[in-house]
């Protein structure tokens, strides 16, 4: 018999913080890959509604709440963050655990856009990407899914083997932002 | 005749003796031959035909001004470190006739024999370079291969202790090198002038025409000419120019970044390339540092480039050398190449009796420069390849024999 | 360059990796003979003017892209997704 | 000279810097042009190619003549501008291109030579003997040329880069670049406003001109303000707008100000997406050519009055006026009105009328020739009344504004003449979404700049739906910008064109002669236009002049290609972030820290760290440890981490028919709980990766790729299925990082594993090329029978989080068996005694024909790659195909890349045969083997070939083999 230990994605790396933002690691539960089959988009809708009483979210948002979300993930997929996977989702979707496939950090602060705004090439002000937004797109040379899940938070995914550039390049970011006043 | 004791007199006499390098002739109503494209291979060509072959009856077709292409827009390395067979024994005669050039043409285009060292970041690409430099001695070129210590001899301002993918070696080509790209052309374009040459610039090539699968001439924004053997030496246009022999070709035009620094005093002494991400650099003899990277990556006629790859070339540079971070970038430009499936060229002939090809040289045909000319005036005037360019077939893709893919990406043109 | 993916909306050029000439959606019966599979596979109408090309929103959505552009102003005139292009187009 | 009572520097903060090892004081709000000429400082450069002493010519960054040097070890920096360079505490600047001093250049002797030294000379030189270039001739060209030096060190200063969007983007934060951004702001747009200077005004700050009941650089600092405070408006200084791109991008490169700081960038180079944009980048004033009109005290009119100004400094004492422009005329009623004397103000105009002042006005008059090496002490001025020598020690020239056209032609787009201006205008839409007003759209009045600045603004803002409304433009002067064209005084002397390069009249003359007459020839054999300003001084002029040597108008003779960048932007940063590390993303395994601990070198697999082998005690060389852990492979277990491997999860009902499509092999015929190796084909016919793929159920099979290969098939598989077979029912996620995957590999594999798995494995239930789900500790984890060492061997996966100590434990009880973890070296050894390929053989060029595998393309369906691979040239017999390598002498080593010839051939290319991909030393066999490609390989098995690896003087007599060295009949793996 064995006793398997387990290992944050960015054990050792964070929390760190500088004036005007703050990097954690967050731990979302588990993270399962919706990808409904063919003509099952809403049979997948409606057993999402049912299992978590949340819609199956359009391109680029978000819904649900910090325990149970569901985050547009790419073309014909999202992913479900927090609950196990409902049964009854396996039949008209491909479910893929993706729970430790990715490193989870949330940046806030007042800063947190300037940030970003040095390693992603979208606008993430506020006002074009709102509270409930995602995006699928780059941070460095990084692919990631970046949320807006508050006023002056993110919720940001690399690949979890990425997790020491993620948080080297957020970092850097911080420092640089923190610097100039 | 130009010289030192020539420069001298005529310093002395008020520089008043200096004459055109070249005629601006008026097109003749007919010539023996007729190649459209006044750049580098199409000056060479003239400049060959006429010396070689004895063809003096005959016209280079340009649609701007000599020299207006690809010509005057890459980064002016020239090198003989091909392994595949087609390529190897064709950029060899190439660099051969580079080290005579500027004595063949009296013209000095600053053939600068400094060394190309390509760097290799891992153990698997130092054996890729291996059977690169094997192949190159076995051509009779020459090649070594450099250990980090080696390397660091050379190129001692390399990131050899804190760089992303460590310097494994290199392989240093030391009669590799650069030349004054501009000269290049003036110096064909004068020499082939001097021979009879009829360079005709402003003069846009509008039709091919062809007579029961004959060529018989072309029609030009100055009026028809008729002309016996008709090659389309157009680089970066080749697809629209043979579109009017009804000919497609196996060819996706892309934009090639490069760019130049303010003068610098000497700091590079070499041409040096990094092997993980396309990056390559040299240091003119003015001091810019001139260097470039890869494609755009996507079909593009447009001369000019995108933010993202400038800014990746320049993220290799600063991590394989960040000494140059402080240098600034002056200008940059895009040449137009002629992206094939396989990254190897095309001089060929076609189906039509008495027209050539000489396109797809993707991004290697500043360094081709002597060779393809010397190699398609060979073609036209004699009917058979030469020697050192036979695998520069047009059909090689349709059969798959001869295949000359260096890089190993594929039938994706712009993966070269 | 800027495309916008019908998915994400308009995006930078680094985020995309790029094919080649839309014809390659167009994959030829494997008995269709030598010159179709040349024309395939190698040979292109390469324009100087508008064209047609394939792209995949590697750093997005994940989607391929047909791309509808001018290839010396650089002007991009339509973007669709190749599931709605491909075989049936 | 500084003027009491004049300027908008602060006078109560004097600043210290120094000027080769020499003391000055400035104030804040000073650049170092600025501060110098106020010492009465003249001299601070030389030219290029004949080192002529040199001043500063201009205000702004298109300065050609005043370049230094700051700093020193890393922070050394070159080619800064005397004009743009700010003032701080502590600066110090040194002079560059001088030896031994800026004073007395021994490289001036090339002034001397300047008859032999004329446009193009080298080309016509330099040729004997040939061997004479590289080792004479161009050593001493190049340490002539080039002018200032790096460091040759590291950078150590960070630099960044940035993203920003916004409605409208205002470049130039002049009268009309303020208005602008004042009518878009109002309007509630979201709006940068750029401007490379770090004091918003642009020409306000630099002439006496008032705005509305104020002064113009009050009117701007006001507008400032009121723009800092809008919330939806970012005001960005020091920020020049260097490139205009597709789609609405921008390039910017941002200084930092002041010292430089710990942490701090020293600049920022954003890429600005705007819906629209304006350029207000105004105007440039060009010289007039005439004879030795470059020394120092020679200075455009414009920035004479900036000087004076901007910077309350009179640039001389006795200063002279040169101009063809009403423009110009201010120079001297600004002097007069701060009490400089105005020695003359020489206009070529015959009915040129100037301003009343108490100065002589020369109408119709212009300046010969000028004395003063290393300043200006006379000038000669050819009147209606005959010569005149003036004692001036400066002289403010204008030879009209250019505007500011360059961004305009960033997209290809050319510029339009202007008759009115004699100059070039921007061609509307050449940059699409960007609109050009103001002074660079030829408009040269204050109340006009303001008034299209406006107009702009409104226009851009109703194209994207933003109503504005009509702004209250403020009054302004508009005088009228009155010019006649004069390009050179006729004469003997050298008159300059291009300063930094030393371009003159004559060159361009000679150019023409010799039949460089298109303008881009002449630009490329005289070097007018390539220096550091590109031209933006003289390039108009030159033209110009060029149209007139040729017999030509200005329009047909055209203009060169403005590129970008607009300034010169750093390396550093538009590279930003690639230093070090930060080229591209570090990917580590679970077990990194543990390989780590163990002393295992690291080497890069792609983006990812693998351990190269793990030395034991006593162990000095890699090859100990590698042989070592080779057999205990071979006779023990060895565990090693795969996880790097591409996996890739595919679903659904056509989840099987889709990889009969992509796989040259059948996968519809695989069971649930089997595994199958792979091979891919690109569509050219040539193999692109293998790999196993697992049937997990009957709709879902798990694929694994190399781990270079990982992105390229995931992106291979959703091009085949969005464009190729949309209609089929399947998708794709990568799980490559969602479990870390081990290799336990050896005799001792099922033992290690019965051990630790909660329900135990046997031969007849996980016979070979099995797999399955499987539990330890209560985890659940994926169990396959596959193997790539030739051993019995399993590949275990748990989700990442327990990787790590997934690994200790399988290493610890491996060891405990007698084996241990093994590294990429072993692991190479390992793959190559069994033949199985990596991207060593499988690189891009080879077919399934090539490695013998043709038998796995299925001839019983289609699939992608099969057609071409059929081609004649694809299945010629005499291609170079896979064989094993043994050495005849079984103590010599193979080499990686070296060529196979016939035993007594030549090794010249004609006889080339083939090569060596990988080669190895086996433990097992106890001597060197290797795998290549071998033309007819496959029939030449016990042909003994030469191996010749000149690059490393190397060469071995080999026997040809197949490519499997240790167990050929797969009886270990099974058993």
């Amino acid at each position: 018999m064995v006793d398997l230990e387990a290992k944050k994605p960015c054990a050792g790396l964070l929390p760190v913080a500088h004036p005007g933002t703050e990097l954690v690691e967050v731990d979302l539960g588990a993270l399962t890959s919706i990808a409904p089959f063919a003509g099952q988009q809403d049979a997948v809708s409606v057993a999402l509604q049912n299992a978590y009483r949340l819609g199956f979210p359009a391109p680029n948002r978000t819904t649900g709440t910090k325990d149970r979300r569901l985050i547009w993930f790419g073309r014909q997929m999202v992913l479900l963050a927090g609950p196990a996977p409902a049964a009854a989702l396996q039949k008209n979707a491909a479910l893929t655990d993706q729970t430790d496939a990715w490193a989870s950090v949330s940046l806030s602060g007042n800063r947190a856009e300037d940030v970003l705004a040095r390693l992603v090439p979208i606008d993430l002000r506020r006002a074009q990407f709102g509270t409930g937004h995602t995006a699928r797109t780059l941070l460095g040379h990084m692919n990631a899914s970046i949320t807006r899940t508050g006023a002056d938070r993110f919720l940001i995914l690399v690949f979890r083997s990425m997790a020491v550039t993620l948080v080297h390049d957020l970092n850097q970011a911080m420092e640089a932002v923190a610097a100039r006043r | 005749m130009f010289s030192g004791l020539r420069i001298f007199k005529e310093g002395l006499t008020g520089n008043t003796g200096w004459s055109p390098h070249w005629r601006d002739p008026a097109p003749k109503a007919e010539y023996d031959a007729v190649i459209i494209g006044g750049g580098g291979h199409g000056l060479s060509t003239a400049y060959y035909l006429a010396k070689n072959h004895r063809m003096t009856n005959i016209a280079v077709l340009e649609k701007g001004y000599i020299g207006s292409g690809n010509i005057g827009r890459n980064t002016t390395i020239i090198r003989a470190n091909y392994y595949l067979p087609g390529n190897s024994e064709f950029y060899s005669h190439s660099l051969k006739l580079w080290e005579g050039l500027e004595q063949e043409l009296n013209y000095n285009a600053m053939v600068s024999q400094r060394g190309v060292i390509n760097l290799f970041h891992s153990d698997g690409q130092r054996d890729a370079f291996v059977r690169r430099g094997n192949a190159m001695r076995a051509q009779g070129d020459d090649a070594e291969l450099l250990d980090p210590e080696g390397v660091r001899r050379y190129l001692p301002y390399l990131d050899f202790d804190n760089t992303r993918f460590p310097i494994y070696g290199g392989l240093l080509h030391a009669r590799g090198g650069t030349a004054r790209h501009d000269a290049v052309a003036w110096g064909y374009a004068r020499g082939a002038d001097r021979l009879g040459v009829d360079l005709i610039q402003n003069c846009e090539v509008t039709g091919i025409d062809i007579e029961s699968g004959v060529v018989r001439g072309v029609q030009t924004a100055r009026g028809p000419i008729k002309a016996k053997k008709v090659s389309i030496v157009t680089a970066g246009r080749s697809g629209q120019v043979a579109a009017l022999a009804g000919l497609r070709l196996p060819i996706e035009s892309h934009v090639l970044q490069a760019f130049v620094t303010e003068g610098l005093k000497p700091c590079i002494d070499h041409v040096v390339s990094f092997g993980m991400g396309h990056f390559y650099i040299s240091q003119s003899d003015k001091g810019g540092l001139v260097f470039g990277g890869d494609l755009d990556f996507y079909a593009s006629y447009a001369q000019r480039g995108n933010l993202p790859m400038a800014e990746h070339v320049m993220e290799a540079g600063m991590t394989l050398m960040p000494m140059i971070g402080k240098a600034k970038v002056l200008r940059s430009w895009g040449g137009i190449m002629d992206m094939t499936p396989d990254g190897s060229p095309i001089i060929d002939k076609t189906d039509t009796y008495g027209l050539f090809l000489d396109c797809g040289w993707c991004y290697g045909g500043f360094k081709a420069v002597p060779a393809s000319g010397y190699a398609l005036a060979h073609l036209m005037a004699t009917g058979v390849p030469h020697e050192t360019a036979r695998g520069f077939r047009l059909d090689r893709f349709r059969d798959g024999h001869g295949l000359m893919d260096e890089e190993g990406t594929g039938a994706q043109h712009n993966l070269h | 360059m800027r495309l916008t993916c019908p998915l994400c909306g308009d995006r930078d050029r680094r985020e995309f990796y790029y094919r080649g000439a839309a014809v390659a959606l167009h994959r030829p019966a494997p008995d269709a003979g030598v010159a179709a599979w040349d024309d395939y596979v190698h040979l292109r109408d390469n324009p100087a003017g508008e064209t047609r090309d394939l792209w995949h929103h590697e750093a997005g959505c994940g989607a391929w892209l047909v791309v509808t552009r001018h290839t010396v102003t650089h002007a991009v005139l339509e973007v669709a997704l190749a599931q709605d292009e491909g075989a049936a187009g | 000279m500084r003027i009491d009572g004049k300027g908008l520097v602060d006078r109560s903060s004097p600043i210290r810097f120094q000027f080769d090892g020499i003391g000055h004081t400035g104030f804040a709000g000073d650049t170092f042009a600025s501060a110098l000429l106020a010492k009465g400082q003249r001299l601070m450069a030389r030219s290029f190619k004949y080192h002529r002493p040199r001043g500063v010519m201009t205000a702004g960054s298109e300065e050609p003549n005043a370049l230094v040097t700051v700093g020193t070890g890393a922070a050394q920096e070159p080619n800064l501008r005397a004009t743009t360079l700010e003032i701080y505490h502590g600066l110090e600047v040194r002079s560059q291109n001088a030896w031994p001093s800026l004073s007395f250049d021994v490289m001036a002797v090339n002034d001397a030579l300047w008859p032999f030294l004329g446009a193009g000379f080298y080309y016509k030189t330099f040729m004997w003997p040939r061997s004479f270039w590289e080792h004479l001739y161009e050593p001493l060209i190049r340490r002539a040329a080039g002018l200032g030096a790096l460091s040759g060190q590291s950078v150590a200063e960070r630099y960044e880069k940035a993203f920003a969007f916004c409605d409208l983007l205002v470049i130039g934060a002049g009268p009309t670049g303020l208005m602008a951004a004042l009518t878009a702001g109002r309007a509630g747009a979201d709006v940068i406003l750029a401007d490379e200077d770090s004091l918003p005004g642009g020409r306000l700050n630099a002439e006496r001109h008032a705005v509305g009941d104020m002064a113009g650089s009050d009117w701007a600092a006001q507008a400032t303000v009121e723009l800092r405070a809008m919330p939806n408006v970012r005001v960005m200084t020091r920020t020049c707008v260097t490139g205009a791109y597709d789609q609405g991008t921008y390039g910017a490169l941002e200084r930092g100000a002041g010292a430089p700081q710990p942490g701090r960038p020293r600049e920022t180079f954003w890429r600005i997406v705007a819906k629209r944009s304006v350029l207000a980048a105004g105007a440039l004033e060009r010289q007039i050519a005439f004879a030795d009109n470059d020394r120092p005290g020679i200075m455009t009119a414009g920035a004479v009055r900036a000087y004076l100004n901007r910077w309350g400094v009179a640039a001389g004492r006795r200063v002279a006026v040169f101009g063809n422009n009403n423009d110009a005329h201010r120079t001297a009623l600004d002097l007069r009105a701060a009490g400089v004397e105005v020695v003359a103000l020489i206009d070529p105009r015959p009915k040129a009328s100037g301003p009343k002042g108490d100065f002589p006005l020369y109408a119709g008059a212009m300046v010969e020739g000028t004395r003063g090496w290393l300043g200006l002490r006379e000038i000669t001025v050819k009147t209606g009344g005959g010569i005149v020598r003036l004692a001036v020690d400066c002289l403010a020239v204008s030879g009209g504004w250019n505007p500011t056209v360059h961004l305009t032609c960033h997209m290809n787009g050319k510029p339009t003449w202007c008759d009115a201006i004699a100059s070039f205008v921007p061609t509307p839409g050449a940059v699409p979404g960007l609109v050009a007003a103001g002074a660079c759209a030829g408009a040269f009045s204050t109340a006009a700049c303001l008034a299209a600045g406006a107009q702009a603004a409104r226009d851009a803002l109703a194209e994207i739906g933003v109503t504005s409304a009509p702004p209250d433009v403020p009054e302004a002067d508009d005088t009228p910008y009155r010019i006649e064209p004069f390009w050179a005084v006729p004469g003997a002397g050298r008159a300059w064109l291009d300063y930094q390069n030393d371009v003159t009249l004559k060159d361009i003359k000679q150019a023409a002669t010799e039949n460089f007459r298109s303008v881009e020839h002449m630009k490329r054999y005289t070097t007018q236009g390539m220096a550091t300003d590109q031209g933006k001084n003289s390039n108009v002029a030159a033209l110009a002049l060029l149209a007139d040597a040729t017999g030509r108008g200005i329009p047909e003779t055209g203009n060169t290609t403005f590129r970008p960048p607009y300034t010169p932007v750093s390396i550093a940063a538009m590279g930003a972030g690639g230093q070090g590390m930060g080229f591209a993303p570090r990917r580590f395994t679970t077990s990194h820290a543990a390989s780590v601990q163990r002393d295992a070198p690291m080497v890069e697999a792609g983006l990812w760290y693998r351990p190269s082998y793990f030395p034991a005690a006593g162990e000095t060389t890699w090859r100990e440890a590698c042989d070592r852990e080779v057999r205990l492979v071979r006779e023990k277990v060895g565990v090693c981490d795969v996880s790097t491997l591409g996996k890739i999860d595919i679903q659904g009902p056509d989840a099987a028919t889709f990889l009969d499509i992509v796989y040259t092999n059948t996968f519809s015929t695989l069971q649930v709980g089997r595994v199958r190796y792979g091979l891919m084909l690109r569509e050219d016919g040539h193999v692109m990766d293998d790999g196993t793929s697992a049937r997990l159920g009957e709709t879902h099979f798990l694929m694994t790729t190399t781990t270079a290969a990982a992105g390229l098939v995931l992106r291979h598989l959703e091009f085949v299925h969005q464009a190729l077979r949309p209609d089929l029912d399947v998708r794709f996620a990568s799980v490559t990082e969602q479990w870390a995957q081990f290799a336990v590999a050896g005799p001792k594999s099922r033992t290690l594993l019965n051990d630790l798995l909660d329900r135990p494995l046997d031969n007849e239930t996980w016979p070979f090329m099995t797999c399955g789900p499987i539990t330890l500790g209560g985890v659940e984890g994926r169990l396959f029978r596959i193997s790539f060492s030739g051993e019995h061997a399993y590949e275990i996966a748990v989700p990442a989080r327990f990787g790590a100590s997934l690994f200790d434990t399988l290493v610890a009880r491996a060891e405990a068996l007698g084996g241990g973890a093994y590294g990429m070296e072993a692991l190479n050894v390992l793959r190559i005694e069994k033949g199985h390929l990596t991207h060593a053989e499988i690189h891009g060029a080879t077919t399934a024909f090539d490695i013998g595998f043709d038998r796995m393309v299925s001839a019983n369906k289609d699939c992608i790659g099969k057609t071409m691979a059929a081609r004649p040239g694809l299945t010629d017999p005499n291609r170079q195909q896979l064989v094993g390598l043994r050495p005849l002498d079984r103590a010599v080593e193979l080499t990686a890349g070296a060529h196979l010839f016939d035993r007594a051939a030549p090794a010249r290319r004609a006889h080339d045969q083939g090569y060596v991909t990988s080669v190895a030393f086996s433990p097992t066999l106890g001597h060197a083997i290797g795998l290549g490609f071998l033309s007819r390989g496959r029939d030449r098995h016990g042909e003994v070939v030469r191996v010749v690896d000149a690059l490393r003087g190397k060469e071995t007599l080999a026997e040809v083999c197949p490519p499997v060295f240790v167990d050929p009949q797969g009886g270990r793996l099974r058993g």
